[in-house]
């Protein structure tokens, strides 16, 4: 719309602009049509992260993908890169060692756990609880450290590679992670208390952004957003990669599918990451967790193959096309971001402009990830 | 000129008779008054981060200066009065402009009724209540009028929020004052105190009181009612045009002395005021007011914010009904002469 | 939602944050005083053992943003060619494959991550200064021009998270 | 652009008192006293350009707490001083981070981190992102790193808050020698 005085407006509807520079939208843009206060029309506009992940990567060795995807979700890094790495291997054939299995398995916990605190976060400075962001954020650097202890760096780990990982853990590595999860098991209690049971925020969001069963199912919803409506999916289970065949672990399932589920699911997700990372520690074997030798060239065979991962905000796939060079012909993402973006456009309609933020953060949206 | 000379030396005893033994220019502008509001302010600013970082389990802020970094609003309003003013184009110039300084005096006149103790009171009214509380009542509509003046969307969503949020505490709040006022058979802040002697408002009008001090929160737009200025939603409401010293203005009357002036209406109508009375009487009201802010300022940290609807539905459906019942006990009860004592 | 249930929940929720208000620690690391303990292997700042080098190129082949470039210097014995790496940290996104796959062990990683420059060109660093990192890694913060903040007034020590029955803090530790 | 309108018809003599008060104003301790002002009281745009923002994300979480340092973000851009370009800037995003930097009020500073953000990083190959952020607004410190660390963003900090420091009231740097302390 044209900056006019407001008093010339005689539309009764009015646009208003959310992004990018906005505190209730990060690297991504919307144009909210409003009758008063009510949304009646959502223009997404996406693409403000849009940095051609698949092109590039088919100039790129098999090895330097692994860094360049895990790019794209920078807080959910290991995930990114497992998905990837499963890919190139069911692809080829190369075989895992058992020890390095259960090492990707926690990897992938600690990056869901910060992935989920991150959004908790977010979600909390979203409906402006501070307490929460900060807690949130203290906490992942807790998991940070972690991480740092087990891959060498906090974010972006590229510790998921074709034949293995990178290296062992360290020797002190379980005890401190056993300190951190104890820690953060009694803290997960506080933040129950100041933040699930806070009625302001169960009055935010209950009963805010309803996605049906049939709806999710429709859209094509996925990850979390999915589960919070009610359907029992989640690869990890359905499709087991690393060590979660032999880990025992519940599927949190909410059938409400408003944003205070969709926001439960993931708490009761962290609650369950911490038991995994606390089976794979006991029940880990011992033996080597790579080759002898790391090489910059993977040996990828002739052929194309879809694998997916349950990252932390849904089903991620990668489509791998070789023609047995040593970059890829073709490299395809699914990712979970962009399938539910479509959700937003359809949870947003109808709903008021106060709801906005608690809706839109509740998919989790992370725009680097559907951008790509 | 030996008059001018006579009057300037009759002016300087006077004054030296008039701080020593505080009178009307003390308290104008010392201890009610300036002097005392804005050193209260720094130290609310300082105290409401600091504490919010600690229930965050941070540190807040250190390094500005000062024992733990308690200099740190001065710089802030250090750096806003030397930053660019910017007047957009398609403002309204003259409101533009005008607002901000007009907001200060609307937030501060209050100040002018509200007693510390029986005499430290800038100016003694038999109305004192129903002033304060007018001027309390002005303020959404300045914020209405700089959504307006801004001509900005976001501003002006935020001027529409405030408009609709006092449609909902307003009458709540009047009513719940009204049974204060009924009371204590007097608008004048002092009787109303000393008609608490034996029992404060609080205990005797707890219904009352709860939803003046729900109203009350609402009125100072602090979470978990800061829907004008909604940062997450309408990016921040209803100043968001404004820059430089405005805006610094601005945050002193909308976010400090709306706190300041409404939590000492609440202790002086609720709490009792200096009452018990012994000692510095001062300090007990001081004190008391202090709590209630520091309790508001704890919202902060423990509660997001609310939803305009939701807000507006339950001013209507709870605090109405709840300030209205109040108002019918309290009418019931000076019939068997309860809060008999003070004659009209 | 039940006003009263909603009342005690308020309330709850207000207990809790009077607890972190009075008991529970800060977890706030001082960070200009106090500096985290780096574990074995974090891949920050790299060093070059020129002896070791041989020019192989394996480090700027394998590097994802081609942050290494080999530039020709002297040749050694070992370095017939003279092809040595210059890493250009304007690149250079810390992934730690040029020291995972060197087949000999010419490149290492310091603990040293926290640099910042005024001037881009101060990023990139030929292998005589790489060589250099390794004998004084404090010659970093002079060339990238951060002595300018490191004053003395500080007293920089290490620091390390410890858990207690009520939080976490940040407790000083000697190394 | 949308810049302000200065007082309309009085705008020359609010130049010239301009004029007078900025020659005031460099008077050495109040210039001292508004760089205090300026240095301690950083306030951060909420724009996030891209994933770095796990970066500041982290540094203004409780382990890091920059408000120590006075940075404090805050909602609305009129009030800001600081843009933070975290990462990769596309140039569908660059139009809109001038925009940004042209509707902040003077003085206003800018801290770019992330490997994308100093030279395109691992994107650079891509055909829509911006290779060098200082084209698009100037950069006053550069972060390396991919995400560099919260301490390296507070050293970037510092280094802003150091600069501030030996700068006129009107931005223009003071010709010192940088002393080693």
């Amino acid at each position: 719309m044209e900056a006019g005085r407001l008093d010339q407006v005689v539309e009764k509807e009015i646009y208003v602009s959310v992004g990018p520079q906005h505190s209730g939208a990060g690297h991504f843009r919307m144009v909210l049509k409003l009758d008063g206060d009510i949304i009646v029309d959502v223009i997404p506009d996406p693409g403000f992260v849009h940095r051609s992940v698949e092109k590039i990567a088919e100039n790129m060795l098999y090895v330097q993908i692994v860094p360049l995807v895990e790019k794209v979700t920078h807080v959910d890094a290991s995930n990114l890169a497992m998905g990837y790495v499963r890919a190139v291997e069911e692809l080829s054939g190369i075989q895992v060692p058992e020890r390095a299995k259960y090492l990707r398995t926690i990897a992938c916990e600690l990056s869901r756990i910060t992935s989920h605190l991150y959004f908790f976060g977010i979600f909390g400075i979203f409906l402006n609880h501070s307490t929460m962001f900060m807690w949130s954020f203290g906490d992942r650097d807790l998991f940070l450290d972690l991480t740092q202890l087990l891959t060498g760096t906090r974010i972006a780990h590229s510790y998921i590679l074709a034949g293995g990982v990178r290296h062992d853990m360290p020797q002190d590595f379980p005890d401190k992670a056993m300190k951190v999860l104890d820690y953060f098991e009694r803290k997960l209690e506080d933040y129950y208390k100041i933040f699930m049971l806070n009625p302001v925020m169960i009055e935010r969001t209950r009963g805010v952004g309803v996605l049906s069963r049939e709806d999710a199912i429709r859209l094509g919803a996925t990850g979390p957003v999915l589960r919070a409506s009610g359907v029992r999916y989640d690869t990890r289970k359905d499709d087991p990669y690393a060590a979660y065949d032999k880990i025992d672990f519940e599927i949190p399932v909410y059938k409400e599918g408003d944003s205070y589920a969709r926001v439960m699911v993931r708490f009761r997700e962290m609650q369950e990451s911490v038991k995994i990372i606390r089976q794979a520690l006991r029940d880990m074997p011992e033996g080597p967790v790579r080759p002898k030798r790391m090489v910059p060239r993977w040996p990828v065979k002739k052929g194309e193959h879809y694998a997916r991962v349950e990252a932390a905000r849904g089903e991620l796939g990668y489509y791998i096309i070789s023609d047995g060079k040593a970059k890829p012909y073709r490299l395809k993402m699914s990712s979970p971001s962009f399938r539910n973006l479509l959700i937003l456009k359809h949870l947003l309609r109808g709903e008021t402009l106060a709801d906005m933020p608690a809706i839109y953060m509740s998919l989790d949206y992370w725009a680097p990830e559907a951008d790509r | 000129m030996m008059d001018v000379a006579g009057l300037i030396i009759r002016i300087v005893k006077y004054l030296i008779y008039d701080l020593t033994h505080m009178g009307p220019v003390f308290k104008a502008v010392i201890f009610p008054g300036l002097a005392f509001v804005f050193i209260l302010a720094i130290v609310l600013v300082w105290l409401e981060r600091k504490m919010a970082a600690k229930v965050q389990m941070r540190i807040g802020p250190l390094y500005a200066g000062g024992p733990e970094g308690i200099l740190q609003p001065i710089a802030d309003f250090i750096k806003f009065a030397f930053k660019e003013l910017i007047i957009p184009d398609q403002a309204d110039k003259l409101l533009f402009i005008a607002l901000p300084i007009v907001s200060l005096v609307v937030a501060m006149a209050p100040i002018a009724f509200m007693p510390y103790s029986r005499y430290m009171i800038i100016s003694p009214n038999p109305y004192g209540l129903l002033f304060a509380m007018a001027f309390v009542t002005l303020f959404p509509l300045i914020i209405l009028l700089t959504g307006w003046a801004s001509n900005s969307k976001y501003a002006f969503i935020g001027g529409i929020r405030a408009a609709y949020q006092q449609i909902g505490y307003e009458l709540p709040m009047w009513f719940s004052a009204l049974g204060v006022a009924l009371a204590s058979r007097s608008f004048d802040f002092v009787k109303i105190v000393e008609s608490q002697q034996p029992l404060w408002f609080a205990l005797t009008q707890p219904l009352g009181a709860l939803a003046f001090f729900i109203a009350m929160v609402a009125e100072m737009g602090r979470i978990p009612f800061d829907i004008p200025e909604a940062e997450q939603e309408i990016a921040a409401g209803w100043f968001v045009e404004y820059t430089g010293i405005m805006f610094g203005i601005y945050m002193v009357s909308a976010m400090l002395m709306k706190l300041y002036v409404l939590s000492l209406l609440f202790t002086v109508m609720y709490l009792g005021g200096w009452l018990p009375g012994w000692g510095l009487p001062e300090a007990w009201t001081f004190v008391k007011a202090f709590i209630v802010m520091f309790l508001i300022m704890f919202f902060r940290a423990v509660f997001p914010r609310t939803r305009i609807k939701t807000f507006v539905n339950m001013a209507w459906d709870k605090l109405l009904p709840l300030s209205i019942i109040n108002l019918l006990i309290v009418f019931a009860l000076t019939f068997t002469g309860f809060y008999g004592g003070v004659q009209p | 939602m039940n006003p009263v249930k909603a009342f005690i929940d308020s309330v709850k929720s207000m207990i809790v944050g009077f607890k972190y208000l009075f008991t529970v620690p800060r977890m706030t690391l001082k960070f200009p005083e106090q500096k985290m303990v780096l574990p074995p292997g974090y891949r920050g700042q790299h060093y070059l053992e020129m002896d070791k080098c041989t020019g192989c190129s394996i480090c700027a082949m394998s590097c994802p943003p081609r942050a290494i470039t080999m530039v020709k210097r002297d040749p050694t014995p070992r370095n017939k060619r003279g092809l040595f790496p210059l890493i250009n940290f304007n690149y250079c996104i810390y992934c730690g494959y040029c020291v995972l796959f060197c087949p000999f062990d010419a490149l290492h990683e310091l603990d040293i991550h926290d640099l910042a420059v005024y001037d881009r060109d101060k990023l990139i660093h030929p292998p005589e200064f790489l060589q250099k990192v390794k004998e004084n890694p404090e010659i970093l913060y002079e060339y990238s021009g951060m002595n300018v903040i490191r004053t003395p007034r500080w007293k920089e020590e290490y620091a390390e998270p410890v858990f207690t029955r009520r939080g976490v803090k940040h407790e000083p530790i000697r190394k | 652009m949308d810049g302000g309108v200065y007082f309309g018809r009085l705008s020359r003599v609010v130049e010239a008192l301009r004029r007078f008060a900025g020659k005031t104003v460099e008077f050495d301790p109040i210039r001292r006293l508004v760089n205090w002002g300026r240095l301690y009281s950083l306030w951060p745009v909420h724009v996030t350009t891209s994933c770095c923002s796990v970066a500041l994300g982290a540094g203004m979480g409780a382990r890091f707490d920059y408000e120590r340092f006075g940075v404090l973000p805050f909602g609305s851009l009129r009030q800001n001083d600081l843009i933070i370009i975290e990462g990769t800037l596309t140039y569908k995003f660059a139009k809109r981070i001038r925009r940004i930097y042209d509707q902040m009020p003077e003085p206003k500073y800018v801290i770019a981190i992330g490997a994308c953000a100093l030279s395109g990083g691992i994107f650079r190959d891509a055909y829509s992102i911006v290779k060098d952020v200082s084209k698009v607004v100037p950069v006053d410190v550069f972060v390396p790193g991919c995400p560099p660390r919260p301490e390296a963003l507070g050293r970037a900090v510092m280094l802003l808050q150091e600069k501030i420091r030996r700068s006129k009231v009107s931005g223009e740097p003071i010709e010192t020698p940088i002393v080693v302390r």
